[in-house]
């Protein structure tokens, strides 16, 4: 018998937000439901009242038409039910199988004690079968991101489950990984196992889900065979509206040179980088996870203390080891890859999040200027559009998409001159990639020097005035405007332009 | 809801919003705990009594406020209590060998931002665990103070040096509005300046506040040596009261003043809380301790009653945040 | 009607001795209170938990409150003299205890340094002539009583030759530290004769220690406690100073009531307090050279006085 | 060579305390004789016993503040059952149904409410103190005599006193506990993100209870051990310098005081650290007042060390 979900009539308001609404879902065995949407459509909780982590204030869950009460993560467990959460939830100080068996560890027979050695094995066994050269008793903690996430995965898959949900499973992967997982993908649906997979990557989606189901504001707009639909039917059933393309406005480039940098290296990071922002240029790192391109441009910020060569940011060289405070009150900013580690200021609201780096700059006779501060806070807000009840809404309430607009509007500050911007759209819905597309280009028009590190191809194309493409830390070839070549850059971030 | 953007983030629940509650019931407890008081005791109202008890919580709310600002940074102090009585003993040798009420002042003030410096640049810089560096510093200080007062009081005579601490306008103590001064001085520190909105940074988020180029562990550094310095400060008042300089003095007072600046809401996990909860907070402290006192309760009793009403604030004020958010 | 309400505030309420004392002093007002029908005697004790900020806080707000007495024993003096003149102007009678005041209108004192001195010279008449090693237990560094008793056991001490001061070490009045360092001490010191400590709460933990390790000590006390008085008929408590805190406690209530009828004791009322020995033992002393003009009350007749602190002061203390 | 120096800053530790060792030892040879190790191995029972609790606790990412004061509470209860029967087996039965009820009481207050452990366990120092002198009439001291307090506080077996192969045999059963069953991975793992113990089916909230419960019940058995060492109890007992030590110890000892990270053996050589630097004070004849002052800095420096050798380990701060 083939196994079967549905969620019946789901309803969940968190306080006055009605995140979802009569939300009805189903999925089935050996197949691929694609679940989309834009940020805050409702996806995650929709799966997390399935995985046991919220509870559901209405509706019913049936899994092969029996009604059953899922009260706890381990409950889901219990009823054949995996989850891979949009973030990581890994524990850093247990080992590869320590994580992966946590809560369901295998004991000696008939006794209280974990049987490390049959686990380690199990989990050496999976990692042996694709391939993965990964020791089950290393720390999670020494992983990176993408090795964590396989981790994840293989968890769900070494869980017995018949359905495994994978929320944005991609966010954190390498192309190569990336098709790794496409590749497991494929095995779990011939092994018979169901996949819910939340992605906004309209590509990914396509190439290997039967179903798709589209959320917008809590309720289910569209539910199709992907066969019988289209790319664009999906986007339009996610904002409800033609989404207004983005288009990159071109323009010579005539400033003056807002950062050089010549021949700097980190060992086992990134070698011999030379490169160059003009003003109102939009220059963009790419390569594939693990090219040490963010490295390079943490070190510019000053985040990185021991390189060598030189970084001359308007006609003055920045001595390695400085720290970011030097980088902020000479105009540079940074937008960090990881919003909620060092990004945002929980507890704080949105006007002290947008406010801080330039503080200074609002004294009146020693003191902060209190109406100097909400004008700039409202104009910020009001130019990234960000969606807020007002400036005193903590931070942490929002969405993920209105938390990187805030992360974007402290930096629009007049003196501004170098934007550093790591995976700008990360886990971004389209709609709000746009907004901030359109905010990267307003600065650019304004005279800001940008330097963005990008893994995803056709934001570089999109954006790029100029691209460097790395790999293993060196930086292959440099693309100016119009001359992109889609399959070279590829090429390069995959090595295949690589000598020695 | 317009269909072109994400959804609208949840009601907010703002930081004031809860925080006032707390003052509310803050306040409320206040007015029971005196009225309780002033029935059980009718001289628990009059004006003297009043002077006494802000009296003797002056220190309290001195020692509070440095609190406050470290515990907005996520951070905790346990050794306020010996620094007073070092830094006091820095103060009062320094008087007595130079004769000086001024270098005295200076001289109790600065050991007191040493003792804090040490803790600042442990915690601040080096990153370790507050907890555990104030808990070495808490016997290193005592320790010190022992050592330098050689375990004897030292009778101080200097009226100058007395002043801050022993006189009273009428029934009002000198120190009365010398603390409100402080706190209209540390609330502007804390709201409008750029020092005071790097205490909520770093308390909130320290890695996001070094990214912004907030510099927090310097912001860390200087928190503890504040608090330091407001130790100094409550070593000279507790000189002035007591007129003289004493080894064991402020023995405990890092408990109460955690005590007091919890009660006050403010968050142990650093970026929520205001100076207002924490004067709020000592006011009950110092009622109840102050009426516990004069209507004689068995010192046992009292540690069970303060341990209770710790609970029950805490407790009341998760429940009705509970009741609210349903 | 005529009231005497007495107030007695102590520096702390953890010690044996506290407790004794404290809860003499509530029976003896309830005892005076039956027993003399035209005065209504009413009292309470504070204890500042060993802070002095309590202390002076406890200290105003009594003033403030205006009772005819008031015996404090203060933590440290000095930082007490500006309420001595305060309480005097609303009329109260002040009595320092322990520690003398000269601005109080009455000290309470306890003859530290001579009771002290009668416990060395207790060692030294006990000793037996041979060799004997002592280590001594003090009190919190800077504590006036403690002080003092050290400088009369020494004294003592130095009357003879054999006793020899091998270790001297504070416990700060915890026993639990004075567990630690009697511990210490007998691994350190093998040939160690006995312990002499500043007050019996060190006594407990050190003879517990000493009989679990099967060494054979003598243990010299100060206090009175009635557990260790009841340790020296054949235990291994040789000497101990009759202070008994319930009898102290009695008599802070007497010499109250004496002042309100009228009586002026001496200004520095220095609190009777024999030196406890066996019979025996006494004699032994004597015949050793101790002095015979040292007052010493044997152990069942310190054992009766500590248990019912008024019975030395005669009718006139409670009817 | 390489393998020398990753055990040196992995257990660094163990060369602290035998550096410190050796140098008591030099300042006076009677510091290594069997006796004194054999006080210190007495003395430090009651801050072990502390120590093993608090370790689990901090494990989990929480903290128990009422440890100290509640075992001086422990050990009255003890005495006053042992008043009132003469007996102890009742008492002990008593202290333990008392402590698992406090550890339950903190743990609900924790995993129910979402309280924090350090204002919870605050206010029940404050209670635990304030009963310990309420339960004993009159406040007065209760003497505790008999074979089992001799027995535990006094008798050797091998050489070693009862009470701390006692403490051993806890820590040993602990580190089973820890390293070998599904318990130890569920406290690190509630430590380092109790959100992802949850998704990871991990029941956090018994983990929690359980924790407060077992630093409870390890606070009853240090009552208890305090009882027989002193043969008396009394309130007004220093609780709060247990547990200053006890925290000490398990920090030293390289426990991450936000949880998630510690050993067990880690945690005994911290312990034994506080224990020679407590017993060396004594035995050194160091002057009172230098006390404190030399505690203070000993932990200050041993933190100091700590990060240095930390630091070398650390790739990248931010
Ligand atoms: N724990 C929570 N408390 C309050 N509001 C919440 C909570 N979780 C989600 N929400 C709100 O519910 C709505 C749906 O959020 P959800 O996380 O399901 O969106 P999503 O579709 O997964 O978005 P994304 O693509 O950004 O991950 C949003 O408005 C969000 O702000
Ligand atoms: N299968 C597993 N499940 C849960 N936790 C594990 C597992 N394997 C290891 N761990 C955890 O990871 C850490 C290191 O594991 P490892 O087995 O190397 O420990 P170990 O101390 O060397 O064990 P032992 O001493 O028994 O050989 C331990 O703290 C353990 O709790
Ligand atoms: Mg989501
Ligand atoms: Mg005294």
């Amino acid at each position: 018998m083939t196994e079967r979900l549905d969620m019946l009539g789901i309803g969940k308001s968190f306080f006055a937000t009605r995140a979802l609404d009569d939300v009805n879902f189903s999925c089935t065995a050996g197949e691929v439901h694609a679940l989309v949407g834009l940020n805050g459509a409702g996806k995650s909780t929709l799966m997390k009242i399935l995985g046991g982590v919220y509870q559901r204030d209405e509706g019913e869950i049936r899994i092969n038409n029996t009604p059953v009460e899922i009260a706890a993560p381990a409950d889901a467990g219990r009823h054949g039910i995996a989850m891979i959460h949009q973030e990581l939830s890994l524990i850093g100080e247990l080992t590869v199988a320590g994580n992966i068996f946590l809560g369901k560890e295998i004991r000696h027979k008939g006794t209280p004690f974990m049987n490390k050695a049959e686990m380690a094995r199990q989990v050496r066994a999976q990692l042996d079968r694709f391939g993965l050269a990964l020791d089950p008793h290393r720390p999670v903690r020494e992983l990176n991101s993408g090795e964590k996430q396989i981790v994840e995965i293989i968890r769900a898959l070494m869980s017995d489950a018949w359905l495994i949900v994978m929320d944005e499973p991609t966010s954190a992967l390498s192309e190569e990984d990336k098709e790794m997982l496409f590749d497991f993908i494929r095995r779990m649906k011939a092994e018979g196992i169901a996949i819910i997979y939340i992605s906004h990557h309209m590509p990914e989606i396509f190439g290997i889900a039967e179903d798709v189901t589209v959320m917008r504001d809590g309720v289910i707009v569209l539910s199709e065979r992907i066969a019988e639909t289209s790319e664009d039917h999906v986007i339009k059933s996610m904002t409800g509206a033609e989404l207004d393309q983005f288009v990159k406005p071109h323009k010579q480039i005539t400033g003056k040179v807002v950062l050089s940098v010549d021949g700097l290296s980190s060992p086992g990071n990134y070698d011999g980088v030379t490169l160059g922002v003009h003003e109102g240029e939009i220059v963009v790192l790419t390569g594939l996870r693990g090219c040490g391109a963010p490295e390079l441009a943490k070190a510019i910020f000053g985040l990185d203390a021991g390189y060598g060569g030189e970084v001359r940011y308007l006609d003055k060289t920045l001595k390695p080891g400085r720290g970011p405070a030097v980088a902020v009150r000479e105009g540079m900013g940074l937008v960090t890859e990881n919003r909620d580690k060092n990004g945002i200021l929980p507890p704080l609201s949105v006007r002290d999040n947008i406010a801080l780096p330039f503080l200074e700059k609002t004294l009146k006779g020693g003191l902060i200027d209190g109406a100097r501060v909400d004008s700039i806070v409202a104009k910020a807000i009001r130019d990234t559009s960000t969606k807020t009840s007002s400036p005193d809404q903590e931070i942490r309430f929002l969405s993920g998409g209105n938390k990187q607009k805030i992360c974007f509007s402290r930096w629009l500050d007049e003196d501004l001159k170098l934007l550093i911007l790591l995976e700008p759209t990360r886990g971004i819905d389209v709609h709000a990639k746009a907004d901030i597309y359109r905010i990267i280009e307003d600065l650019a028009g304004r005279g800001v020097g940008i330097l963005i590190l990008s893994y995803e191809i056709d934001e570089v194309l999109m954006l790029g005035d100029r691209v460097l493409t790395m790999y293993q830390g060196a930086t292959i070839h440099e693309y100016a405007y119009p001359h992109f070549d889609k399959d070279r850059m590829l090429a390069d971030m995959a090595g295949a332009g690589h000598t020695t | 809801m317009t269909t072109t953007t994400a959804a609208a983030p949840p009601r907010p629940r703002k930081a004031m919003d809860s925080l006032t509650q707390r003052y509310l019931v803050l306040i409320g407890l206040i007015v029971i705990a005196s009225v309780g008081f002033s029935i059980a005791n009718d001289n628990f109202y009059s004006l003297a009594n009043l002077g006494i008890l802000l009296r003797s919580i002056a220190v309290l709310f001195l020692v509070s406020m440095g609190m406050t600002f470290i515990m907005l940074t996520g951070g905790i102090d346990l050794s306020v209590g010996s620094n007073v009585a070092f830094s006091g003993g820095v103060g009062v040798i320094t008087l007595t060998t130079t004769g000086s009420a001024p270098l005295g002042f200076a001289a109790a003030i600065l050991a007191g931002m040493a003792i804090g410096a040490v803790n600042g640049v442990f915690i601040g810089r080096l990153r370790l665990s507050a907890f555990m560096v104030s808990l070495a510093t808490f016997a290193l200080a005592r320790g010190l103070a022992l050592v330098i007062y050689d375990a004897n009081s030292i009778n101080v005579s200097n009226t100058t040096f007395l002043w801050l601490g022993g006189q009273s306008w009428g029934s009002i103590p000198v120190v009365i509005p010398f603390v409100a001064l402080v706190f209209v001085a540390l609330s502007l520190v804390l709201y409008r300046s750029t020092f005071g909105r790097d205490v909520y940074a770093a308390g909130s988020n320290i890695n996001t506040a070094f990214v912004l180029g907030r510099r927090p562990e310097r912001t860390l550094v200087w928190v503890y040596v504040l608090s330091g310095a407001l130790a100094g400060l409550s070593a000279i008042i507790t000189v002035g009261r007591v007129s003289s300089g004493q080894p064991w003095t402020g023995l405990y007072l890092e408990f109460d003043a955690i005590t007091a600046v919890i009660l006050g809401g403010t968050s142990l996990f650093g970026g929520r809380g205001r100076l207002l909860g924490t004067i709020l907070g000592v006011l009950l402290y110092g009622i109840i301790i102050n009426g516990l006192v004069l209507t004689g309760t068995n010192p046992y009793l009292q540690s069970l009653i303060k341990g209770l009403i710790l609970l029950g604030v805490v407790l009341l004020d998760t429940l009705v945040q509970r009741r609210q958010a349903q | 009607d005529d009231t005497l309400d007495i107030v007695f505030i102590n520096d702390g309420h953890v010690a044996p001795y506290h407790v004794a004392w404290l809860s003499g002093f509530e029976d003896a007002i309830k005892a005076y209170d039956e027993a003399f029908d035209d005065v209504k005697v009413t009292g309470r004790w504070l204890s500042a938990e060993g802070s002095l900020e309590k202390m002076i806080q406890q200290t105003e707000v009594t003033i403030n409150e205006g009772p005819d007495v008031m015996f404090v024993n203060a933590i440290n003096v000095d930082a007490f003299e500006p309420l001595v003149a305060k309480a005097q102007e609303a009329g109260i009678t002040w009595i320092a205890v322990h520690s003398p005041m000269d601005s109080a209108d009455y000290s309470f004192t306890l003859g530290d340094v001579v009771n002290g001195t009668n416990q060395g010279l207790a060692m030294c008449a006990l000793s037996g002539g041979e060799p004997y090693k002592v280590a001594i237990m003090l009190g919190q560094a800077g504590n006036p009583s403690g002080e003092a008793r050290h400088e009369g056991i020494l004294k003592g001490i130095a009357a003879c030759d054999n006793v020899e001061v091998v270790a001297e070490q504070p416990a700060d009045w915890d026993t639990v530290k004075a567990q630690s360092i009697a511990e210490n001490w007998l691994t350190q010191y093998p040939d160690l004769n006995a312990i002499s400590g500043v007050t019996d709460g060190y006594m407990y933990p050190s003879i517990a220690i000493a009989m679990n390790g099967g060494r054979e000590l003598d243990f010299y006390g100060y206090d009175g406690d009635i557990p260790i008085l009841q340790q020296m008929t054949d235990g291994s408590v040789k000497a101990d100073i009759l202070l008994s805190g319930t009898r102290e406690g009695w008599n802070f209530v007497q010499m109250a009531y004496r002042i309100h009828k009228g009586e002026t004791p001496d200004k520095v009322y220095d609190f009777f307090t024999p030196l406890v020995l066996t019979e025996e033992n006494h004699k032994v002393a004597l015949a050793n050279g101790f002095p015979e003009d040292v007052q010493v009350y044997y152990v069942d007749q310190a054992l009766d006085v500590a248990a019912k602190g008024y019975l030395e002061f005669g009718p006139d203390s409670v009817k | 060579m390489p393998d020398l120096s990753r055990l040196m800053r992995e257990k660094n530790i163990i060369f602290v305390t035998l550096a410190l060792c050796l140098v008591f030892y030099m300042i006076s040879p009677r510091f290594l004789s069997l006796d004194n190790m054999s006080a210190i191995s007495r003395q430090i029972v009651p801050i072990g016993l502390i120590a093993l609790g608090q370790f689990f606790v901090v494990l989990s990412g929480n903290i128990d503040l009422s440890m100290g004061m509640g075992s001086v509470l422990f050990a009255i209860v003890l005495g006053v059952f042992f008043g009132m029967t003469g007996g102890v087996a009742l008492g002990i039965v008593a202290v333990i149904v008392c402590s698992l009820a406090l550890g339950f009481f903190n743990g609900m207050l924790v995993a129910k409410l979402k309280l924090p452990a350090f204002i919870v366990t605050l206010s029940m120092l404050f209670c635990a103190q304030g009963l310990s002198g309420l339960i004993i009439p009159r406040g007065q001291q209760i003497f505790l005599m008999g074979g089992f307090f001799r027995f535990v506080g006094a008798e050797k077996f091998m050489g070693l006193y009862w009470s701390f192969l006692f403490l051993v045999a806890l820590f040993a059963l602990a580190w089973v506990v820890y390293n070998h069953t599904r318990w130890g991975a569920a406290v690190i793992a509630v430590g380092n993100s109790e959100e992802n113990a949850r998704l990871a089916g991990v029941n956090v909230d018994r983990v929690k209870i359980g924790v407060f419960m077992f630093s409870a019940l390890c606070s009853g058995f240090a009552g208890i051990m305090l009882s027989t060492r002193m043969g008396f109890v009394q309130p007004g007992l220093d609780g709060n310098g247990l547990l200053l030590d006890g925290i000490a110890a398990i920090i030293i000892g390289g426990t991450l005081i936000l949880g998630g990270r510690g050993t067990i053996g880690g945690a005994f050589w911290g312990l034994l650290f506080i224990g020679i630097i407590n017993n060396a004070l004594n035995l050194l004849n160091v002057e009172d007042v230098w006390h404190q002052v030399f505690k203070g800095a000993v932990i200050l420096a041993a933190l100091g060390a700590n990060w240095i050798l930390w630091q070398s380990r650390q790739v990248e701060a931010h």
